[in-house]
């Protein structure tokens, strides 16, 4: 197989991903999309993996497995940050997740 | 055949990883004194290894694969301990007893907060000695995760759960961006450990757009967590709406963890393509120099200034890194001013950490407040990252960082440096000033916000900012102290 | 006594002045006694001293590496001023005890009168020209303060300033003189440039000669209130009357014609200095008698007398006359002293320095008006009283060097220029001064007077001054030969005085006689002076007014348009773009700081875009 | 000797850590004694370096060895008198401080940063390695910040303070590129050794980078035309004592850089921008004076004559001889004096009269305050260059030196300069006596009220300075033969 | 500098892209449906839908994995991520759903996001295929790619990862009790 298949799927996939995380404005959707990163970068490892022939150590998949593993942790922790947004403001829209800012009045002179 | 430990070399990590296990087990007042306990173990044994080496987590000699051109390499280490890790390991460890000494968010229960700093702590210890690619991701991740749950501690606020989301969401497309970086260059190389990857860069044969590409969108992960522009706008929130122990820890031991996380990628496994992330360490350096001070320039809120300064000082540090002529001085350069860095922002977030006594931190709010070590304390910190006298620690930090750029050739990054160690001392100034003002007349009963009570005794955060400063007040007299230690270090 | 103590000469009346300065309000004697002493010292030094036969240097360093020294030079020429100074000195000082008894800031006049006194006698004794250029301008500063001494006297503050602006001004050529001279000898020490002046191969080359000689003969036309500088003089009589005597006579205005005679072979080597100090001073000198003639007021006659006077000592000097002009220099200083100090005694009976509220004053103060009037001839050259004799040697040395007779390269046309200008500045110079007499003491009163005839102590020096005037004439021409010896060395033109030149001025004298005396007849209360000047009155009396035109063609622009300018330069140029940049700075942050807008979609696009375009950047880059 | 400087040095720093902790009177007692102490001590450091052109009382040992920096001190010619200026001053500030406390008093404080400046001064002018030279340097600032916008009081002191610790930063931060291309490029910080080899091994092409770099932070010290706008603001605000320190002392720092390192360690640079620095210079003479004639602040005024006398001063160093150094060191120690003695009487005139217009303090001084003006009159006339004072000497040497400049450089050009100098003299003079017209002559004006006249700390306080002046002026050998054999190796080829 | 391939060794040689193989074509398919998806799941107008539409790309993907030899990987994706995390996902959406009912779930940031995107997209397939232009995997020749395989390569290899992993996931599960829990 031509290793430019699974690269070019990753590097689509990644790029839709990192459009989800800027476009969406729903906190759980943004998350979804970071996924889809994620999962691009794994697609890019396995490639590789299969194409270095790295049989030993299998470094590429060994590295998508602990990515998954990461993955897993972030998105629990970042679920868990969401909900307390949520108890907060009753929102899990990003954009309205701005009493922290730079722009006037300082925020800080409230 | 599972790999050999050398438990001697993993120590500190292990005590480190013990103690936030026992942490679980432990009551709400025992917490801090085993926190405490288990870093001072971490720190000597630190200490105890300086000057040596030990490596490993070894991998047997192989042969890379055929398609990316073969060859037999030698055995290689996932950790290794020399002097600069130990370098790092001090300067983090000493932070975290800081940080430990510093008030704990009241709200915060104290085993789970304790345990965090440490789980944060050991990800960064894993970093400095860390090389190989996917060790570095893991202990990136794993000083990480804990630093998203501790900014949003501040219970109650919804602006530290919004600190903790800004924070962690901009982390994860920064590691998904490290991530991708990784993969391309493991595609490109064949290998994750990063004195293979020198190896193979150094060959000469693979020098392509992609690798190059890959090389910085490697390093992108570790410029957020240095906070370098234009990675940085998470910051100031995030400082902002986290607990003010917590700011101090991000500003410091995680922004150090960052850098050693950089040092290592450039020093062990990026060197050979020094003539590409050089250029733009440079530009970087540039851009964050001067968009933190000029922005700190417009601050009024006590932590946001600290925020947007301790920005620019990043800027000092990639700027040494960028003399890429003589890359061991370059790295003893930005070693001390990483170290002289840790110091005196450790004492400066304590000292604030002292003037703040709940509620926002105004510079308005400084205002009059000359009496007492506090104040003292902060106008010497302050003046040391601002680099001028008395603050000679600060002073020598951007010394040799000046030197290098001259040595290295890069003159207009030194003009740069000139220009921002002006615009930083306005920055420093701002803060410093109003608590030597004139206080205004207030009618008696009105007191300003900011300044309630002291909750608790206030004699370990007290010890928190004092020990800093001592340091920073030795660092000046005697530069040598740091100067030698990083000297061997960036060899 | 040796001579080599001369430092003595300046260092006591400059101590006495500190002490006076000091403690004099609370002596008992508010320090008269340390004032007459400030100048009786150095007169019984100079006669410890007497005139020594050659010059006596000493020499100690000052300034190294450029060849300065700190060291005296007694000769005699040093010596004849010396005793000039120092008798003047003392006349004045002893006048001024009583004169100024009333004033309650006489101790720091006496100080600064001392200060005065050392300070030219220190140009006098100084080996050095940059010590000399000490005394030089200190002597600068005293006549600044004593012609400011009523302080609050707006009149006296503007005249103070004026005389120390032109001067100071006048000094800045001088002292580029004395660099030309003293960087080209490698010596500032004034025998090793004259020295050096003299050798062609190892010393100063002809243009520097001519250069320095020409930038010196400018600080002495400014310091000796020559034409076009001349406008601070007249001023300066808003100073106590006294000072007047002291600048007049023996200090300040009389320094410039000694520096010239002390640096003649210098300044006599070179045609063009020559030919500049003649024209200038035959300007100055009938412009300044015409001057005279128009003024009203008493102390302002004696002024533009002066620098009329003072033109015939540079006219002498720049036709190689320079014992003439020492000479005359010596024999003014006697009666223009006289005539000051006797003015002062006139203005404390009248009350006022105005002429028209004088005249009669014969019977009142019978003192003054016999000394005065012995003053007034002798200014007027009437035989056979010391002007006559100085000013005739003058115009003789200048008639020979019209006809090439002398050994100095002054064009022969200057020569001329001056010897006729002198002729009739003689004529003008009978005129105003028959004038001034008979508008003070003849006729009838114009005014009710108060005062009377003075204390003695003030008489006295009227009396010693007036016996000078008579006397030093017959004096000069009786030890003419030992003069001459010491000034300006036998090869220069002596003191002779010519039997058919004598006859024509005096023929002038008894011209300008009549005519005065004619118009006066015809209105004796009338000012005489109306009828002979016509409508060129005022302009004169205004001294053509150069004053005026220097302050609307210098001072008023700097001061007043270019000054202010600059301080807006300043403030919006040099002091706004720092400024600016401190607002460039905010005005940045302002702008960056609305990236930091609170969105976190918008932060971490901030961060993809920075990683794309790093990627981007480092592939190009490579890629090239 | 050498225990005698470190201990010179060490002092200062001392005072200023006991100081903050006590009372006003204690405090002003304590400071009072140190700084006397540290006079006395620098005297006999003056007298045992003498003439000679060795330096003297020398350590020398290792500091920072990653980076070769010696703590390496030492006194010669060029530095004893500005050690002596520098403590002399100090003291003077110190007994002032007895009579006139500024608000908001805290003697203690005020006195610890005094000490603390003091301290950055002396070292700097003891330094003989680069680095140290530096940091010694940049000692300076906050105190003086401090000083300023805390005791000045004034509305706009903070900002005045703020613009002056960023400017000479700035300027301080680019001399470090260029002292540190120095010392890279050369291979030593030892100036000593730099001195000697006179640039010796270094291209020209770093020289004058180097050169650049260096010049440019000295003369916003110094300072020179066009980057000396921080320096009028900084005196307006500044309380009395800190205007003293500031045109006394801590202008002195940045023409002795330039003697000491820019124009010995650099020869060839020195020499390609003699000319340049000459006609800035010159500028800085004829600018200055015409901006104190149209100023209606006395501070301000004299902060500006400050501007045209530092003008003569680097005229001098920008002869590149023996003889204009010699002036340049000369005029550095007559201004130390002379415009010491001017703030220290504008200041007094200011805190009596709550006001530095000169309009609204009015004339007639010399019959109001007889003795106050007397001594306004004695300063200004020093001022303005009048022989027989120390002013003069500085003036003259230098306007002498740029009608003699270094072989190789523009005769024409300098003499030209030499005759704007002259120009600037006699502008000089000009704002001179119009100040003492407006303020010292003139009628009292109705309704005024009665102030003091010259107290008795005071006269302690100023009467050194009077008699400096006049002890220069009068036998100028006595400071010119301690600088001119120094002067003579640093410009040797 | 086209292609890094240039100076390797010699390689069997690559069939043309243009005749594709069955794993390829396989391939292709699994990857435009899990494209497909992935662009459903940033788009989505209903959180729950666009986490059904995860699952399906997660799903294809792992079947991506399997054609590339990697059995564990692929197992895992299952069981982790359509099994944990997209539950989880799934959970927070409902946790989390606004009072006032369905909201927009996209932001104005939208155009900026999409022109990242595509900028993305360009510039990484651009580098790519520069670099990897003829590289082929011999799909045939893969072996010893099985679990067992994988899990002796973590231990022969990445026994420190591994360990210090477990302290992430330690602090993943404390941090994230302590945030939601708000009585400890």
């Amino acid at each position: 197989m031509h290793l430019l298949y699974p690269l070019v799927v990753s590097a689509l996939l990644f790029a839709l991903g990192l459009y989800g995380v800027l476009a969406r404005r729903n906190s759980v959707c943004v998350l979804m999309a970071v996924e889809l990163m994620l999962n691009a970068v794994n697609l890019d490892f396995v490639a590789f993996d299969a194409w270095l022939r790295d049989e030993i150590f299998h470094a590429g998949q060994v590295f998508a497995l602990f990515v998954i593993t990461i993955a897993a942790a972030e998105v629990g922790l970042g679920l868990a940050i969401v909900l307390a947004v949520f108890r907060d403001t009753q929102s899990v829209a990003l954009d309205q997740a701005r009493s922290l800012r730079d722009a006037d009045p300082p925020s800080v002179d409230a | 055949m599972i790999q050999s430990i050398d438990y001697h070399a993993v120590g500190p990590v292990l005590i480190l990883a013990a103690t936030a296990l026992w942490l679980l087990l432990a009551g709400r007042r025992t917490a801090l004194p085993i926190a405490l306990i288990g870093t001072a173990a971490a720190l000597g044994w630190s200490l105890s290894l300086l000057g040596s080496r030990h490596e490993t987590f070894c991998l047997p000699p192989a042969k890379l694969p055929r398609v990316v051109g073969g060859g037999q390499v030698g055995r290689s280490c996932s950790f290794v301990i020399d002097n600069r890790a130990l370098l790092f390991q001090v300067v983090i460890l000493v932070s975290l007893a800081v940080v430990l000494l510093q008030r704990r968010e009241p709200g915060a229960p104290p085993g789970e907060w304790h345990l965090l700093l440490l789980c944060s702590a050991t990800g960064m210890l894993t970093i400095a000695a860390a090389r190989d690619l996917l060790t570095l991701v893991v202990a990136l991740e794993v000083l990480s995760l804990p630093s998203y749950a501790l900014a949003g501690l501040r219970r109650g606020d919804r602006r530290s759960s919004e600190a903790a989301l800004k924070f962690f969401l901009v982390s994860v497309v920064s590691s998904a961006v490290t991530l991708l970086g990784m993969a391309l260059l493991y595609g490109l190389t064949g290998s994750l450990q990063l004195d293979r990857i020198a190896g193979q860069l150094g060959r000469g044969e693979i020098r392509g757009p992609a690798t190059a590409a890959a090389v910085v969108l490697t390093l992108i992960g570790f410029l957020f967590k240095v906070s370098a522009v234009p990675f940085h706008a998470w910051a100031p929130d995030t400082y902002e709406g986290a607990p003010l122990t917590i700011t101090c820890w991000l500003a410091v031991a995680s922004k150090v963890a960052g850098f050693a996380g950089l040092l290592t990628l450039l020093t062990d496994g990026l060197a050979p393509y020094a003539n590409v992330w050089g250029p733009v360490l440079a530009v970087l350096a540039a851009l964050t120099m001067t968009v933190g001070n000029i922005v700190a320039l417009a601050q009024r809120g006590v932590v946001r200034l600290l925020a947007w300064s301790s920005i620019a000082q990043a800027g000092y540090v990639l700027a040494a890194l960028a003399a890429t002529r003589d890359q061991s001085a370059a790295r003893s350069a930005a070693l001390a001013y990483i170290a002289i860095y840790a110091v005196t922002s450790l004492a400066v977030f304590a000292a604030v950490g002292l003037l703040a006594r709940g509620g926002p931190l105004t510079l308005d709010g400084l205002r009059g407040r000359r009496r007492g070590a506090a104040a003292v304390m902060l106008t010497f910190a302050a003046l040391n990252l601002a680099g001028a006298p008395p603050g000679l620690a600060g002073l020598f930090a951007k010394l040799v960082v000046v030197r290098v750029l001259v040595n290295g050739g890069l003159g207009w990054l030194a003009v740069f440096v000139a220009v921002n160690t002006a615009l930083g001392l306005a920055v420093y100034l701002r803060l410093v000033a109003p608590l030597f003002a004139a206080v205004p007349d207030r009618p008696s009963g009105a007191r300003h916000p900011g300044l309630g009570a002291p909750p608790g005794r206030p004699i370990l955060p007290a010890l928190a900012a004092a020990v800093p400063t001592l340091g920073a007040v030795a660092i000046g007299v005697y530069p040598t102290l740091v100067l030698h230690l990083t000297d061997l270090a960036g060899r | 006594m040796n001579s080599r103590l001369a430092w003595l000469l300046p260092a006591i009346p400059a101590i006495l002045a500190a002490v006076q300065l000091l403690l004099g309000a609370r002596l008992p004697d508010r320090g008269r006694t340390l004032a007459v002493l400030s100048a009786a010292v150095p007169l019984a030094l100079a006669f410890a001293f007497w005139f020594p036969a050659h010059l006596v240097a000493t020499s100690g360093p000052l300034v190294p590496g450029i060849g300065a020294t700190l060291g005296t030079g007694y000769d005699g020429l040093a010596a004849v001023l010396t005793f000039v100074v120092s008798t003047v000195a003392l006349c004045v000082q002893v006048f001024s005890t009583t004169y100024l008894r009333t004033d309650p800031r006489y101790p720091s006049y006496a100080a600064l009168v001392a200060l005065f006194t050392a300070a030219m006698l220190l140009v006098v004794v100084s080996g050095d020209l940059l010590m000399l250029l000490v005394g030089w301008e200190v002597m600068g500063l005293c006549s600044y303060v004593l012609i400011g001494h009523d302080t609050a006297s707006p009149i006296a503050a503007k005249a103070a300033i004026t005389a120390f602006l032109t001067t100071r001004f006048a000094d800045l050529f001088f002292t580029a003189g004395l660099f030309v001279l003293g960087v080209g000898a490698r010596s500032f020490r004034i025998t090793d440039v004259l020295a050096a002046a003299g050798s062609d191969r190892a010393g100063l080359s002809h243009t520097a000669v001519m250069v320095g000689g020409l930038l010196v003969v400018v600080g002495c036309v400014g310091k000796s209130a020559q034409f076009p500088l001349q406008t601070w003089l007249p001023d300066a009589m808003a100073g106590p009357t006294p000072v007047s005597a002291l600048i007049h006579a023996a200090t300040m205005v009389a320094a410039g014609v000694y520096v010239l005679a002390r640096l003649y072979p210098l300044i006599a080597a070179s045609a063009v200095t020559l030919d500049v100090l003649a024209a200038v001073s035959a300007v100055t000198m009938l412009l300044a008698a015409l001057a005279a003639l128009a003024q009203d007021d008493l102390k302002r006659v004696l002024a533009w007398s002066t620098v009329s006077q003072l033109a015939y000592m540079y006219g002498g000097l720049a036709v190689g006359g320079v014992n003439a002009g020492v000479f005359h220099l010596v024999s003014h200083a006697a009666f223009k002293a006289l005539l000051f100090l006797a003015a002062g005694s006139v203005i404390h009976a009248v009350g006022s320095n105005d002429l028209s509220l004088m005249g009669g004053l014969r019977r009142r103060l019978p003192w003054t008006f016999a000394t005065m009037s012995v003053g007034l001839a002798a200014l007027a050259g009437l035989p056979p009283f010391s002007g006559f004799v100085s000013k005739d040697a003058v115009l003789a040395v200048a008639y020979d060097a019209a006809h090439g007779g002398v050994g100095v390269p002054v064009g022969r046309g200057f020569a001329a220029l001056v010897w006729v200008s002198g002729l009739m500045t003689a004529g003008v110079t009978v005129a105003y001064c028959l004038r001034l007499w008979l508008r003070l003491f003849a006729g009838a009163p114009r005014s009710e007077h108060h005062g009377g005839e003075p204390a003695w102590t003030e008489r006295g020096p009227l009396v010693l001054l007036a016996a000078g005037a008579t006397v030093l004439g017959g004096l000069g021409l009786a030890r003419h030969g030992a003069f001459v010896r010491y000034v300006g060395g036998a090869s220069a033109p002596g003191l002779g005085l010519s039997v058919l030149q004598s006859v024509l001025v005096l023929a002038l004298a008894a011209g300008a006689l009549g005519l005065v005396s004619r118009v006066w007849r015809a209105a004796p209360a009338a000012d005489p002076a109306l009828p002979l000047l016509r409508s060129a009155g005022p302009a004169l009396a205004a001294g053509l007014n150069m004053d005026v035109l220097y302050l609307s063609a210098f001072i008023r622009p700097v001061r007043d348009r270019l000054a202010p300018r600059v301080v807006a330069i300043d403030r919006r140029l040099v002091d706004g773009a720092v400024e600016g940049s401190g607002r460039v700075a905010t005005g940045l942050a302002g702008a960056l700081r609305r990236l930091e807008n609170g969105n976190v979609q918008a932060y971490a696009t901030g961060l993809a875009v920075g990683a794309v375009a790093l990627a981007v950047g480092v592939a190009v880059g490579v890629g090239r | 000797m050498r225990i005698l400087l470190l201990v010179l040095l060490a002092l200062p720093l001392a005072g200023a850590v006991v100081l903050p902790w006590l009372k006003d009177a204690a405090a002003t007692a304590v400071a009072v004694l140190v700084a006397l102490t540290g006079l006395v001590m620098s005297l006999v450091l003056a007298v045992d370096v003498g003439t000679s052109s060795r330096p003297h009382a020398v350590t020398d040992a290792s500091w920072i060895a990653s980076l070769g920096v010696h703590f390496h001190v030492g006194l010669d010619g060029v530095s004893s008198p500005l050690m002596v200026l520098t403590t002399l001053l100090t003291f003077l500030c110190c007994v002032y401080t007895v009579r006139v406390l500024p608000a908001p008093g805290r003697a203690g404080q005020m006195l610890a940063l005094v000490q603390l400046l003091q301290a950055g001064v002396l070292t700097t002018f003891a330094a003989a390695d680069l680095v140290l030279f530096f940091v010694a340097f940049e000692v300076v600032l906050i105190p003086m910040y401090f000083l300023i916008s805390v005791w000045g009081g004034g509305p706009a002191a903070g900002h005045a303070a703020t613009k002056f610790v960023l400017y000479t930063l700035l300027g301080s931060a680019l001399m470090l590129i260029g002292l540190l291309l120095l010392g890279i490029r050369a291979g030593t910080s030892d100036m000593t050794v730099l001195t000697q080899r006179h640039g010796a091994g270094l291209d020209s092409a770093s020289q004058l980078l180097a050169f650049i770099a260096i010049a440019l932070g000295l003369a916003i010290k110094s300072p020179l035309w066009p980057l000396h706008s921080w320096l009028p603001d900084a005196h307006t605000e500044a309380p009395t004592v800190g205007s003293v320190l500031l045109a006394g002392v801590l202008l002195k720092m940045g023409t002795y850089g330039l003697i000491r390192i820019a124009v010995p360690d650099l020869p060839t640079a020195a020499h390609d921008l003699a000319p340049t620095l000459a006609i800035l210079a010159t500028v800085a003479v004829v600018y200055g004076a015409l901006c104190c004639l149209a100023q209606t602040d006395l501070k301000r005024l004299i902060a500006y004559s400050s501007v045209g006398h530092m003008g003569f001063v680097l005229l001098g160093i920008a002869t590149l001889t023996s003889a204009g150094i010699d002036a340049a060191l000369f005029g550095n120690i007559a201004h130390g004096l002379i415009t010491g003695l001017l703030f220290f009487l504008v200041g007094g005139l200011k805190d009596r009269h709550h006001t530095g217009n000169i309009a609204a303090i009015g004339s007639g001084l010399f019959l109001r305050l007889p003795r106050y003006g007397a001594l306004l009159m004695f300063a200004a006339v020093a001022s303005l260059g009048l022989p027989g004072l120390a002013g003069f000497w500085g003036e003259v040497l230098a306007l002498l030196a740029a009608y003699h400049p270094a072989a190789g450089l523009p005769v024409a050009l300098f003499r030209v300069l030499m005759a704007a100098g002259f120009l600037g003299t006699l502008l000089t003079a000009g704002y001179f006596l119009l100040l003492l017209s407006r303020l010292a002559f003139g009628p009292v004006r109705p309704h005024t009220e009665p102030h003091d006249d010259v107290q008795a700390v005071e006269w302690l306080a100023w009467a050194p300075l009077v008699a400096g002046t006049l002890a220069l002026g009068l036998y100028p050998r006595m400071l010119l033969a301690v600088t001119h054999p120094a002067t003579l190796l640093l410009v040797a080829r | 500098m086209t292609s890094v391939l240039f100076l390797l060794p010699p390689q069997p040689p690559a069939p043309s892209a243009l005749h594709p193989s069955a794993a390829e074509i396989v391939f292709v398919l699994l990857g435009l449906v899990a494209l497909g998806s992935g662009a459903l799941v940033v788009t989505a107008r209903v959180v729950v839908h666009a986490g059904l539409w995860l699952v399906v790309t997660l799903g294809s993907l792992a079947g991506c994995f399997l054609l590339l030899t990697a059995e564990f990987v692929a197992w895992v994706q299952v069981l982790i991520y359509v099994g944990a995390v997209v539950v989880l996902l799934l959970f927070a959406a409902m946790l989390t759903r606004a009072p006032t009912g369905p909201t927009e779930l996209n932001s104005a940031n939208r155009p900026i996001a999409a022109g990242v995107g595509v900028l993305t997209a360009v510039t990484l397939i651009t580098l790519l295929v520069q670099a990897f232009r003829s590289a082929y995997i011999p799909l045939s020749h893969a072996v010893g790619s099985g679990t067992a395989a994988t899990g002796t390569a973590v231990f022969r290899g990445y026994v420190l990862p591994f360990e210090v992993v477990s302290v992430l996931l330690l602090a993943a599960l404390i941090g994230a009790v302590v945030l939601t829990r708000r009585d400890v």
